[in-house]
């Protein structure tokens, strides 16, 4: 294919609404794994202040992109930034305290801490992250005071995802949708720019479900925070996201707002399992 | 999964490339040397000894002929470690102790049988104190005899371990396995010790030299070790790859949750993995002691280590690479004579142990039957 | 199952410092009852023998306990080569306050002072540590186990390798003493010294009881033990109850969300593993080397299997756990049988020399020779007896006696602020 | 039209004794987690159904239900009359069902030859002539015999575990998605093969997610949408059906 050819194609690729403003930009990310491709030159952005939905039948390479993306797999090829760098392969504690963060498919609590201990842990950089200034009489003083912070901090971000009444009980008594939105907490209290939402409402119930998306957009409003999600339910990914990617045998297929998606005869025949 | 095991395989092994260069030229050097100590050159540089000095062929051989002896033992006891940590998936501590078992109750029975009738007081031949040394000539039928009730008694010991111990654990996580077997090492180490004991005794020394090549000289005792260690080595074999219960063995061994719904009776294989696993350590401890002479309640766990060299180097879960482990772990525990001083022989075997685990956690022989 | 239930119960009420305390003086109490029944009127002397010994061991101990609580207990890092890192400290310190001019036929060393010894065996241990941390963290937990051990046999070996028992560093003289040992600077000695000075009028009131004085310079060894337990409890403390530990927490839950929630775990692991060997390295001096001197056969992994054992009765991942741990094992369990079974005997019945004689006196329906053979080897049954507590305890009760309880890692108290936030309604 | 799941209700459901397996108000998930609600099922004597759905509706979980693999929390799963819904696998195998699960599914170490001998580990002694008879089915793996079962490509192990399942000779097979993971010229031929082990006899209880292919070739088959029935018709009339059609994408 010619460079202008290549160029065109990639025009078309992105819909009329295209992205201004990028936060998070995938340029022909490829993993393999031994010989098999899991991700095959998969590019899309994410604008700002976005909720971006990224969907596709099974097999299509989703959870290896996440994966990509936050840095628990290394990609093979292609590159990813973040907030105009280039955080490609990047461990997931530095993409953590750059400001991008994720959460699990089955919600991965710390089942032998407590609900506080849990949100609690997230918060980056903290003074008591330091053996010597744990230990040492006169600098424990700082310490104590930023963990006074941090516990007021958790209490409001249990509070807002009400939950709070759980604060000192284990992570591992919670029901799976108390889970997920322990998982939410913990993320929120890292501060992050950006969230990545790996099925966050797999196995939740509809109130909770409902709950969960208020949050979200309130996030959105309020914070300006960046959401990419990653969901089955299609219904919630028509209703709630502006922006769709929607990925097939490892590479993107087509991009754009519910409508442009649903209509896309493409995307239905991937779904049904045709060769497109 | 297979995939992503597969992809982190790799990714180790490219992160390792200079620890492997290391241990390439390490060996490489060490090789050299042993061929300029052999032609009995010595190489000088800046003054000081490079390489080289002198070491005769027949000190050599039979340097190869005692790590090979020990390492068949070690590597028959290494099965049975191998095979539990594949099948039932954990670290079993308790596996050296289980060789101690196998040999006392071997001892004990090919002692007595000898001793009846020569008027030596029954405390004594149980006790294995009455000074008498058996050899597999002056004392065949005894020794044979001992030979099977080590087999077959710590067959009995760890049925009984099994099921006082790891059955009720069966779906507890591995860690909470290996501290169990902990338990059941000072257990059986302890119980050893209450009746016979904690004295070394020597119970068996050569009756017969035979001199192979004019430069190798072995002992009739040796030569049974090295007779019957074969004999099982092959018999395991035949049983994995001939018989259906072993094939199920090595199924379970492969992908636990795919025999489950194959049909295959996972209780059944886990008795079979002890009953080989524990015979195996039994008839291994009792060789071991034929070779060496002598027998404490401890030995076992001092061998514990080298057995898990053994399975590591092989690759653990390996049945084969455990037998391959074994010889070279003790070659490597007796060929070190050649470049360290006595006391620090053992170290190397152990280092060779860390070596492996750090740069290739699957085994020289990497994993021919993965857990 | 229920015993055990009940004891968790009344534990639980206790406050910390309480429940330790407590905990000891029971112990005590146990030896002191033991010396009043057998020693007749030198009792008071052999009360403040065994309590002084068990004293020691409950320190030593409890000390391993907590390091090992920090490494397993809050990280999850399987590490059993206790008995190797032990040993690194105890040379170290060994090495650094020898005499340089031994008496004949021992090692000569640096001659520093103790204080200098301590911190540079502690110091020396956390490298060591570390070093060993940097490639083994990456294993799996049991790949671990095994690795640990090795290293320490390894260690063990070295010190006990004759070229080192001996040899010139940077011209001074200095060695490990091979399989003989070496002598230093003697702990004790500083106990007897303190004893004999400020102690003075203590020392003749002892005498007046009837207590010798090697025996209340070992019972007060075993106190300044205990401060020594207590200070590494208060810094552990610290350690553990504040955002530190919460991370450690956070990876032996799982480490993939420690490190996807921004925190550099590996950084984290080698730090605990440094903390926790140094205060095993400082063990090793402290409590196998004692009377100022130590040799490679007191560092055999054995002795890592019973820190073990301790802190798995005692409850991985409670401090306090550790310290209940230790005492229940040292006192109960390794010292009480052994002086139990020199101190009973069977009226006329002397123990067979053997268990062959001993069950011959079943022949003759007569329990009594095989009971009194079990009795004079009881120092051996007590392993038999550690075996399988620990066995009952991991399938019963893998949560020890106090592993159960929620120590929140955190600096202040967890309670919702009264003040600033008014709850949903601002939300 | 097809048949919504809610009118259908209405409609009383066969007879269990009359089909050969018959699931009915089964619940069922993980642990805690409830993933089927209310689903009913029918298979019978040699017929070929199939489950589709959009990612994440329980398909699998079917059936694992089925094969005894999952928490069971309610209703009937009846196979030839017996209930078995609360049963292991390794008893529910020999009541004449085998499953394909749909990763994992061959013995890596094993060679070829032995993973088959493992399938039919229950009887006393290996039917030779069930393996010339998958052999026959599969002639690449007769080739592949003492190959061992790892170094096979992705096609050929499907292959090796349905042979494997097929040594039972079982009344009823069930699939997990033989196509994934294959080569998009591979699948047709998968298609094929799983059509002709159907026309001998075996009914056939599929997962799949390339759901115009399975639709096309299967007797009847379910639509199951977030753990629950939606749809059920024979196979070219839920393909054809526009609403169908668009469940795929939600709606």
């Amino acid at each position: 294919m010619s460079e202008p050819e290549a160029a065109e194609q990639r025009e078309t690729a992105v819909t009329s609404d295209a992205i201004d403003s990028p936060l998070l930009v995938v340029d022909g990310l490829r993993k393999e794994f031994g010989g098999v491709v899991a991700v095959d030159g998969a590019t899309f952005s994410v604008a700002e202040g976005s909720l971006t939905g990224l969907i596709g039948p099974n097999g299509a390479g989703k959870s290896t992109t996440f994966n990509c993306i936050t840095g628990i797999h290394e990609p093979t090829g292609g590159r990813v930034t973040f907030d105009g760098q280039d955080i490609t392969g990047l461990a997931p504690y530095t993409l953590a305290n750059r400001g991008l963060v994720r959460t699990f498919q089955i919600a991965r609590e710390l089942s032998d801490m407590t609900v506080l201990e849990n949100v609690m842990l997230a918060p980056g950089g903290q003074v008591g992250e330091s053996v010597v200034r744990s230990v040492t009489p006169g600098l424990r003083g700082d310490v104590v005071k930023a963990e006074a912070d941090v516990r007021d901090r958790a209490w409001e971000t249990l509070e807002f995802f009400e939950i709070d009444h759980l604060a000192h009980e284990n992570a591992g008594n919670l029901s799976g949708g108390q889970r997920k939105l322990l998982e939410m907490a913990r993320v929120l209290m890292t501060d992050p720019e950006m969230i990545l939402l790996d099925e966050p409402l797999a196995g939740v119930n509809p109130t909770l479900e409902e709950k969960l998306l208020e949050r979200i957009h309130e996030l959105r409003r309020e914070q300006g925070l960046t959401f990419l999600l990653v969901e089955h339910d299609m219904d919630v990914i028509m209703n709630n996201c502006e922006h769709i990617i929607v990925m097939h045998q490892g590479g993107v297929l087509a991009e754009g707002d519910a409508e442009t998606i649903t209509s896309d005869e493409r995307v239905l025949e991937a779904y049904l399992g045709g060769d497109v | 999964m297979g995939i992503a095991e597969f992809a982190r395989d790799g990714r180790v092994v490219m992160g390792d490339r200079p620890g492997a260069a290391v241990v390439a030229a390490v060996s490489g050097f060490l090789l050299l040397d042993l061929v300029a100590k052999l032609a009995g050159t010595t190489v000088f540089f800046l003054g000081t000894r490079l390489l080289g000095g002198s070491l005769t062929v027949g000190s050599l051989l039979s340097m190869v002929v005692d790590g090979l002896l020990v390492g068949l033992a070690v590597g028959l006891a290494g099965i049975g470690l191998s095979m539990t940590y594949s099948i039932l998936d954990f670290a079993n501590f308790a596996h050296g102790d289980t060789v101690t078992v196998g040999a006392f109750l071997g001892w004990v029975a090919a002692y007595i049988t000898a001793g009846l009738g020569t008027g030596a007081p029954i405390a004594e031949l149980f006790m294995l104190n009455s000074g008498r040394q058996l050899s597999t000539v002056s004392t065949f039928a005894p020794v044979l005899l001992g030979l099977v009730v080590a087999g077959v008694g710590s067959i009995g010991i760890v049925l009984l371990i099994d099921r006082l111990t790891y059955r009720p654990m069966r779906d507890t996580d591995n860690i909470s396995l290996l501290i169990a077997s902990i338990g059941v090492a000072l257990a059986l180490r302890y119980l050893i010790a209450f009746v016979f004991g904690t004295q070394t005794s020597g119970v068996a020394s050569g009756g017969l030299r035979v001199t192979v090549f004019s430069m190798i000289s072995v002992t009739d005792n040796e030569i049974t070790l090295l007779v019957v260690s074969l004999l099982l080595m092959l018999g395991v074999h035949l049983l994995l790859q001939r018989t259906k219960l072993g094939k199920a063995m090595r199924a379970m061994a492969d992908n636990e949750d795919l025999a489950r719904v194959t049909g295959i009776p996972t209780e059944r294989v886990i008795r079979l993995t002890w009953i080989l696993g524990g015979g195996l350590a039994g008839v291994g401890g009792y060789l071991l002691v034929l070779e060496s002479g002598t027998i404490s309640f401890n030995f076992g766990w001092i061998l514990l280590l080298l057995i898990f060299a053994a399975v590591i180097v092989g690759g653990i879960g390996s049945i084969y690479g455990a037998m391959a482990g074994g010889i070279l772990i003790g070659l490597v525990d007796s060929l070190a004579l050649i470049w360290l001083p006595s006391g620090l022989t053992r170290a190397s075997a152990f280092l060779v142990l860390i070596v492996v685990l750090l740069l290739r956690p699957s085994g020289i022989f990497g994993g021919v039957s993965t857990a | 199952m229920s015993t055990v239930d009940t004891v968790r119960d009344r534990l639980d009420a206790l406050p910390d410092v309480g429940l330790v305390v407590g905990f000891i003086a029971s112990i005590w109490a146990v030896m002191l009852v033991l010396a009043i029944a057998v020693g007749g009127a030198n009792w008071a002397n052999l009360a403040a023998g065994f309590i002084g010994s068990v004293t020691v061991l409950i320190g030593g101990y409890a000390i391993l306990a907590l390091a090992l609580n920090l490494q397993w207990g809050y990280t999850g890092l399987f590490n059993i080569g206790i008995a190797g890192f032990m040993a690194v400290g105890a040379y170290t310190t060994a090495v650094l306050t020898a005499p340089t001019d031994p008496a004949a036929g021992a090692v000569p060393g640096l001659g520093l002072p103790l204080w200098v010894g301590l911190i540079g065996g502690m110091v020396m241990a956390a490298i060591v540590g570390g070093l060993a941390a940097l490639p083994a963290l990456r294993l799996k937990a049991d790949y671990l186990a095994i690795v640990t051990v090795a290293f320490s046999e390894i260690i063990r070996l070295v010190v006990n390798w004759s070229g080192l028992a001996e040899f010139s560093l940077f011209g001074v003289p200095v060695g490990t003493g091979g399989a003989t040992g070496i002598s230093f600077k003697s702990a004790n000695d500083v106990a007897a010294t303190l004893i004999n000075g400020v102690g003075q009028p203590l020392v003749t009131a002892a005498e007046g009881v009837g207590v010798s004085g090697p025996n209340l310079a070992n019972l007060t060894y075993g106190i300044l033990l205990l401060l020594v337990v207590a200070g590494s409890y208060w810094v552990l403390a610290r350690i553990t109850n504040s955002p530190f530990g919460r991370v450690l927490k956070a990876i032996r839950e799982d480490e993939t969300v420690t490190q996807s929630l921004g925190k550099d775990t590996r950084q984290f692991k080698i730090k605990t593993f440094m903390i926790g060997c140094a205060l095993m390295g400082l063990a090793g001096v402290l409590f196998r080397g004692q009377a100022g001197y130590i040799s490679p056969q007191q560092f055999r992994p054995t002795i890592t299997f019973y820190v073990f054992a301790a802190l798995i009765i005692g409850g991985s991942g409670s401090n306090t756990g550790s310290i209940v741990g230790a005492a229940t094992f040292s006192g109960l369990l390794f010292y009480l049988p052994a002086r139990l079974g020199e101190n009973v005997s069977l009226g006329g019945t002397r123990a067979p020399g053997n268990i062959v004689d001993a069950v011959a006196g079943f022949a003759s329906l007569d329990p009594l020779p095989l009971l009194a053979y079990t009795i004079s080897n009881v120092s051996t049954l007590r392993f038999v007896l550690i075996g399988v507590v620990l066995i009952y305890i991991i399938q019963n009760q893998p949560d020890g006696l106090l592993g159960h309880r929620n120590e929140p890692a955190t600096s202040v108290s967890l309670d919702r602020p009264q003040s600033g936030s008014g709850g949903e309604a601002d939300e | 039209m097809s048949q919504r799941a809610t009118e259908s209700e209405t409609v009383t459901l066969p007879d269990p004794a009359e089909r050969l397996l018959a699931i009915r108000d089964l619940d069922a998930g993980y642990g805690d987690l409830q993933v089927l609600s209310d689903v009913h099922m029918d298979v019978a004597d040699g017929e070929y159904v199939v489950i589709v759905g959009p990612n994440g509706a329980g398909k699998s979980t079917v059936m694992k239900s089925v094969f005894g693999l999952t928490t069971y929390m309610g209703g009937d799963v009846i196979f030839d009359g017996t209930d078995i819904s609360r049963r292991n696998p390794d008893e529910i195998i020999y009541e004449g069902i085998s499953y394909v699960p749909q990763t994992g599914n061959v013995f890596g170490s094993l060679s070829v030859r032995e993973n088959l001998e493992m399938g039919a580990y229950i009887l006393d002694e290996v039917p030779e002539d069930r393996i010339e008879e998958v052999y026959e089915r599969f002639p690449i793996l007769r080739e592949r015999s003492d190959q061992s079962a790892g170094t096979l490509s992705g096609g050929q192990q499907q292959m090796l575990a349905m042979g494997r399942a097929l040594m039972l000779d079982p009344d009823l097979l069930l699939l997990d998605e033989p196509s994934a993971g294959l080569a998009p010229d591979l699948v047709d031929d998968m298609f094929d093969r799983i059509d002709r082990i159907n026309d001998d006899g075996t009914a056939i209880l599929m997962v799949e997610q390339n759901a115009k292919e399975a639709l096309r070739r299967c007797d009847r088959g379910y639509v199951l949408v977030q753990g629950q029935n939606r749809y059920e018709d024979e196979g070219t009339v839920l393909l054809n059906d526009e609403q169908v059609r668009q469940d795929f994408l939600g709606g």
